[in-house]
């Protein structure tokens, strides 16, 4: 599904920060325009701060769209993970700090209707799209989980916030400190062996992409459909310089480069090529 | 306020272009600029046949600028011609077609396509591609090879021929010259500079190409020398970019004899970026009380200050 | 964990040497460095005679660089020798001196006085110097030029000598080739990128020079590049620099065949950077597990990764 | 005068940033040891932000030493005035940001003796070398005098400071708003033509050149010394660049490119070349 609206650019305060620990921090910005436009799944490019050194913006998942009391979009959120510089300097901004955000930008996750169920499948920052994704999902009543994975229990984050919203949580950590241990696939496998039939959930994922290949094949061996979130680095969200390829089947034909920025970032996992 | 030029028959309404290769086929910003509100629209580089490109990494940030190495991804120019063309010309985008060729003749096959296309106002040769062995860049490093495509393209068509000079040699004047003795238009600089960025972790290039070409305001102030030598070695205009972020970079380039621009990696940073460069000119103008653009082209004034002491 | 290198028969303790023009003739740096423990200390450019150097402005400062147009002002090699090199002996400096000149007898006239000095380590021929018409360029520019400097002074000298070489030319690498074949002991590379500024508002160039040379950071991904070219190129060592400023910069050199590094702009940064840089280093072979920094030379892994399609 | 002790670099807490109007700025940094060791005169090499863009230092004259109730030294301050991109950068910093502050560098205006006196002429931003020299001064007990020049009467800043010192004040502003209408050199000439005879008194001048050039032939004219802090644009400010030489009379001989960071910013004004 395609947003229609064009994004805007927007030179967004920054409402607060808060760090949750493992270098992760929600960096929420006043930034309703964009907000009121977010499908779940889309993102937005940032720029942390002006000069040309970092030059590049860099892409965020939309994590959270804030309203006020009276519902109306006050800002987003962004789910940080320091990886570098960028994101280091995000980690680090204070309340009054100004970024440029821009957005929303490319295809969002299909919100699926009851009976199919909607399994979201997310590892570490791939948390991310699925806080918008589960609520569009809670208004549609459609029955949601999701398999969240981590390295350990302390960064599995917002876990009352999908509570809430009625979402079955399915955890993992690597080191077993929380939910099974192992990967996120294995409770995930677990479950869609005990699923009555093909095409009774749609796996939705997002995460490292070993992560993504090993769900996509997952779900298409017990015949459920699946959308995954692709992180290719990216130079303009938009299209125009072609840095964000990923390679797509194409019937007979050998598969095929296609920007992740503007066909994605979400896919059929079906439809990917992996390595 | 006149901020509109020209590049030989073509009448620009501003001398803002958009770089080849940093702004897709013109319809990805369709949403977020209006193209026929540009100077002008160079698309990404095209050969007869579709390319699939280098696999990634394609890009890495380096201070200031960025390597790229697409490997000149492309739809080829017949699909371009039917899928892209009709709806370049219906929003009365300026369309500068930026073509490659492995060989001379395929140079001249695409030029052949193009021109009997209809809504293509010039024909921009990439000679300089630095990031695939067959990408015109071994005409483009010689002053024969340059002359040689430059005039072959020139005879296959009427409309103007622009080739794109790399920056990657000794002295860039000389293929300037070329270009102009072999009947082209205008020549533009410049391309990227052949470059490489290493991952000292996993000591090896983060490019999967190796090598990539440098962008960005980092290059600036070689382009801008650059371009500065070309207008004083030749008469045809010279179209200059590398890395132009604002309206005080547009009008270095310009000042130093650039007749028109082109935008690449700014239009990364910021898609909005053509407006306000646009109202950075109008702003100049009005401040300095010049009426016309184009009576700033080489107005650098080199006559050397009252000396410091005798 | 050893940091030492050799660069012919120099034995440096580590990889780290002071670039010339960026480090006055040492002593300045006395207070802040021990001149001792670094690699090298390449002194500012040399003539025979004392020279004024080009009027202010000088420098100005580009995105994550700088240009620069001194002009190689300085006090000549006479007095060089009287008033400097005692002082650097004196604190255990391996000296490498800068030399210039206008013609070929004056760097086998500049080499022969320093030959015959106590305590220079090594000759650096600057035939690259883009800031003075007779600067050496016009050798560095020229294949017989540069053969025919290097192989005069290496007639004249038992010193190592070491012609650097400017990136503004078409292939680096065959200008290192030259410089092996006239007896060069080593290459160093990159001089500064050929540039110019200009003040929009007042339209006239920044530098009172017109042109100068840029450095910093900015040119590290095009200086790599020409530095692994050169690698493939030549059998003598190569001493990379352009834009190094902290240890990660240093090794991207090292890893694509610098035997040592230079570096320049980064001192005016931080003169403190010569520890910073030395430590990092040393972190950096400790969670590698690599004894000698010497392996590292040219350990750029550049087989393709496992491809992302067929 | 040289200070003997090498530079420092201090990684320095922005302790206050007090506005006061007209792009000005004082900016206080914890740099205590810096401090201890500045003569009047002498200037640090800072940069505002990390990263390469901007990527020099700038050099700004060391405004105030402050110290606690004891007495000892807590911080400097710097007078900053908004001139283009790091300087605005540095007004815009606010407490517990962080800049690198090297120094303290060259060399210091002389302090003189009664029954000398030190006729101090400020224009501008070129205040801010002289609060260190009048506490110098106030402790030598060397009767001082202030001559400040500025466009406006709003950019006579720290007139108080001065009093507070003994320091005799004579202002002068462009637009007559405060003190003599016109450059600070009228009632510095006037007082001149007034002065009993040659060197009674110490010209010490910081400014735009122009005026450096006009007090120290001014100061000639009527038979007394000068200093002049000279202001050129510095790469390193250790002398390493040579980038920011002035022209300075060596005898018979054409004058000679001296580098100001070293053998300045202070120079005898009577050895400078003007254009
Ligand atoms: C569609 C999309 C959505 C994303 N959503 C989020 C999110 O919600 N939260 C979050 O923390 N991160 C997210 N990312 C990843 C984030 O963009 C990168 O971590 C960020 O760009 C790194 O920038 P940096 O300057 O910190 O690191 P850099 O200094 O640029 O690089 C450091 C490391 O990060 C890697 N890297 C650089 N750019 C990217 C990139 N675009 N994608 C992945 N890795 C990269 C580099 O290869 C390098 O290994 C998303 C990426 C994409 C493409
Ligand atoms: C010894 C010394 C002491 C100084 N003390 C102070 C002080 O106490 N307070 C203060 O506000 N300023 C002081 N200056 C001037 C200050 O260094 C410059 O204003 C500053 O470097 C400008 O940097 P920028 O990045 O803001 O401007 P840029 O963006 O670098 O340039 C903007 C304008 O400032 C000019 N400029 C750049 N560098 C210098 C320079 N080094 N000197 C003068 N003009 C320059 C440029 O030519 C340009 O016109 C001092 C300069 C020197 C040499
Ligand atoms: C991602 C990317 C792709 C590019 N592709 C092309 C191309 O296809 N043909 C071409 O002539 N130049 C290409 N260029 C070079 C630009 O057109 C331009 O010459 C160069 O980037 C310098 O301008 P800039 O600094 O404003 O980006 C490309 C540049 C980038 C960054
Ligand atoms: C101010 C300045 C002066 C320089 N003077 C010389 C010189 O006299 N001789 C020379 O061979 N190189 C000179 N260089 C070039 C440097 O030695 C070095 O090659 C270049 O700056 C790239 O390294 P960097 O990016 O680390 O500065 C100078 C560079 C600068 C910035
Ligand atoms: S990020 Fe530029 S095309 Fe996708
Ligand atoms: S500022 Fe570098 S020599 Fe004076």
């Amino acid at each position: 599904m395609i947003d229609a609206m064009p994004p805007i650019d927007v030179d967004a305060r920054v409402i607060a920060n808060v760090r949750l620990g493992h270098g992760y921090s929600v960096l929420a910005l006043e930034a309703p325009a964009v907000g009121e436009q977010t499908a779940p799944g889309q993102f937005v490019m940032i720029k942390a701060t002006p000069g040309t050194d970092p030059l590049l913006r860099r892409p965020f998942s939309v994590f959270e769209v804030l309203r006020d009391a009276s519902g109306a979009v006050t800002a987003i959120s962004i789910l940080n993970k320091i990886a570098g510089r960028s994101t280091r300097l995000l980690y680090d901004l204070e309340p009054g700090d100004r970024v440029q955000c821009l957005g929303p930008l490319g295809r969002s996750f299909t919100v699926v209707g009851a009976p199919q169920q909607a399994w979201m499948v997310a590892g570490g920052v791939g948390l991310a799209p699925f806080a918008t994704l589960a609520e569009a999902l809670a208004r549609a009543g459609t029955p949601a989980t999701l398999f969240y994975g981590a390295r350990t229990g302390g960064e599995l984050f917002y876990l009352d916030y999908f509570e809430r919203l009625g979402v079955t949580l399915a955890l993992a950590t690597e080191d077993g400190s929380r939910g099974a241990r192992g990967r996120v696939t294995t409770p995930l496998e677990a479950a869609l062996a005990r699923l009555g039939g093909p095409g009774m959930a749609m796996v939705q994922a997002c995460g490292p992409e070993p992560m993504l290949e090993a769900v996509a094949r997952l779900a298409a061996r017990h015949g459920q459909p699946s959308e995954v979130s692709v992180e290719r680095t990216m130079g303009c969200g938009l299209g125009g310089c072609y840095s964000c390829v990923v390679p797509v089947k194409q019937g007979a034909e050998p598969p095929h480069f296609v920007r992740s920025c503007i066909a994605g970032p979400v896919f059929d996992g079906a439809g990917l090529v992996w390595d | 306020m006149d901020l509109s030029v020209r590049i030989g028959t073509l009448e620009l309404p501003t001398p803002l272009i958009a770089a080849s290769g940093c702004f897709g086929y013109g319809l990805e910003y369709d949403e977020v600029v209006d193209l026929a509100s540009l100077g002008g629209v160079a698309v990404k580089g095209l050969f007869l046949a579709e390319r699939e490109g280098h696999p990634p990494e394609r890009i890495v940030e380096t201070p200031s600028g960025m390597l790229n190495a697409i490997g000149l991804q492309g739809i080829g120019v017949h699909r371009f011609v039917r899928e892209k063309l009709p709806a370049l010309r219906a929003r009365g985008a300026r369309t500068i077609v930026n073509i490659c060729g492995s060989t001379l003749d395929e140079y001249v096959e695409v030029a052949k396509v193009l021109t009997d296309a209809d809504g293509v106002s010039a024909l921009e040769l990439n000679i300089s591609c630095p990031n695939i062995k067959e990408g015109g860049i071994q005409f483009g490093c010689s002053l024969t090879g340059t002359h040689d495509v430059t005039s072959a393209v020139r005879k296959a068509t009427h409309l103007p021929v622009i080739p794109k000079l790399t920056p990657n040699v000794t002295d860039v004047a000389s293929f300037a010259r070329a270009a102009e003795d072999a009947g082209a238009d205008a020549v533009s600089l410049v391309n990227t500079f052949l470059a490489m960025a290493i991952d000292v972790e996993t000591r090896r290039p983060k490019l999967s190409n190796v090598l990539g070409g440098l962008s960005g305001p980092a290059i600036r102030p070689i382009a801008v020398r650059m371009v500065w030598e070309c207008r004083q070695a030749v008469k045809i205009p010279v179209i200059g970019m590398g890395g132009i972020m604002d309206a005080r970079d547009a009008l270095e380039f310009i000042l130093a004899g650039a007749t028109a621009v082109q935008i690449g990696t700014a239009n990364f940073v910021d898609p909005f970026v053509w407006g306000k460069i646009r109202d950075g000119l109008v702003a100049y103008l009005d401040r300095h009380g010049i009426a016309r653009i184009a009576d700033l082209v080489g107005a650098l004034d080199t006559t050397p200050r009252k000396a410091v002491h005798a």
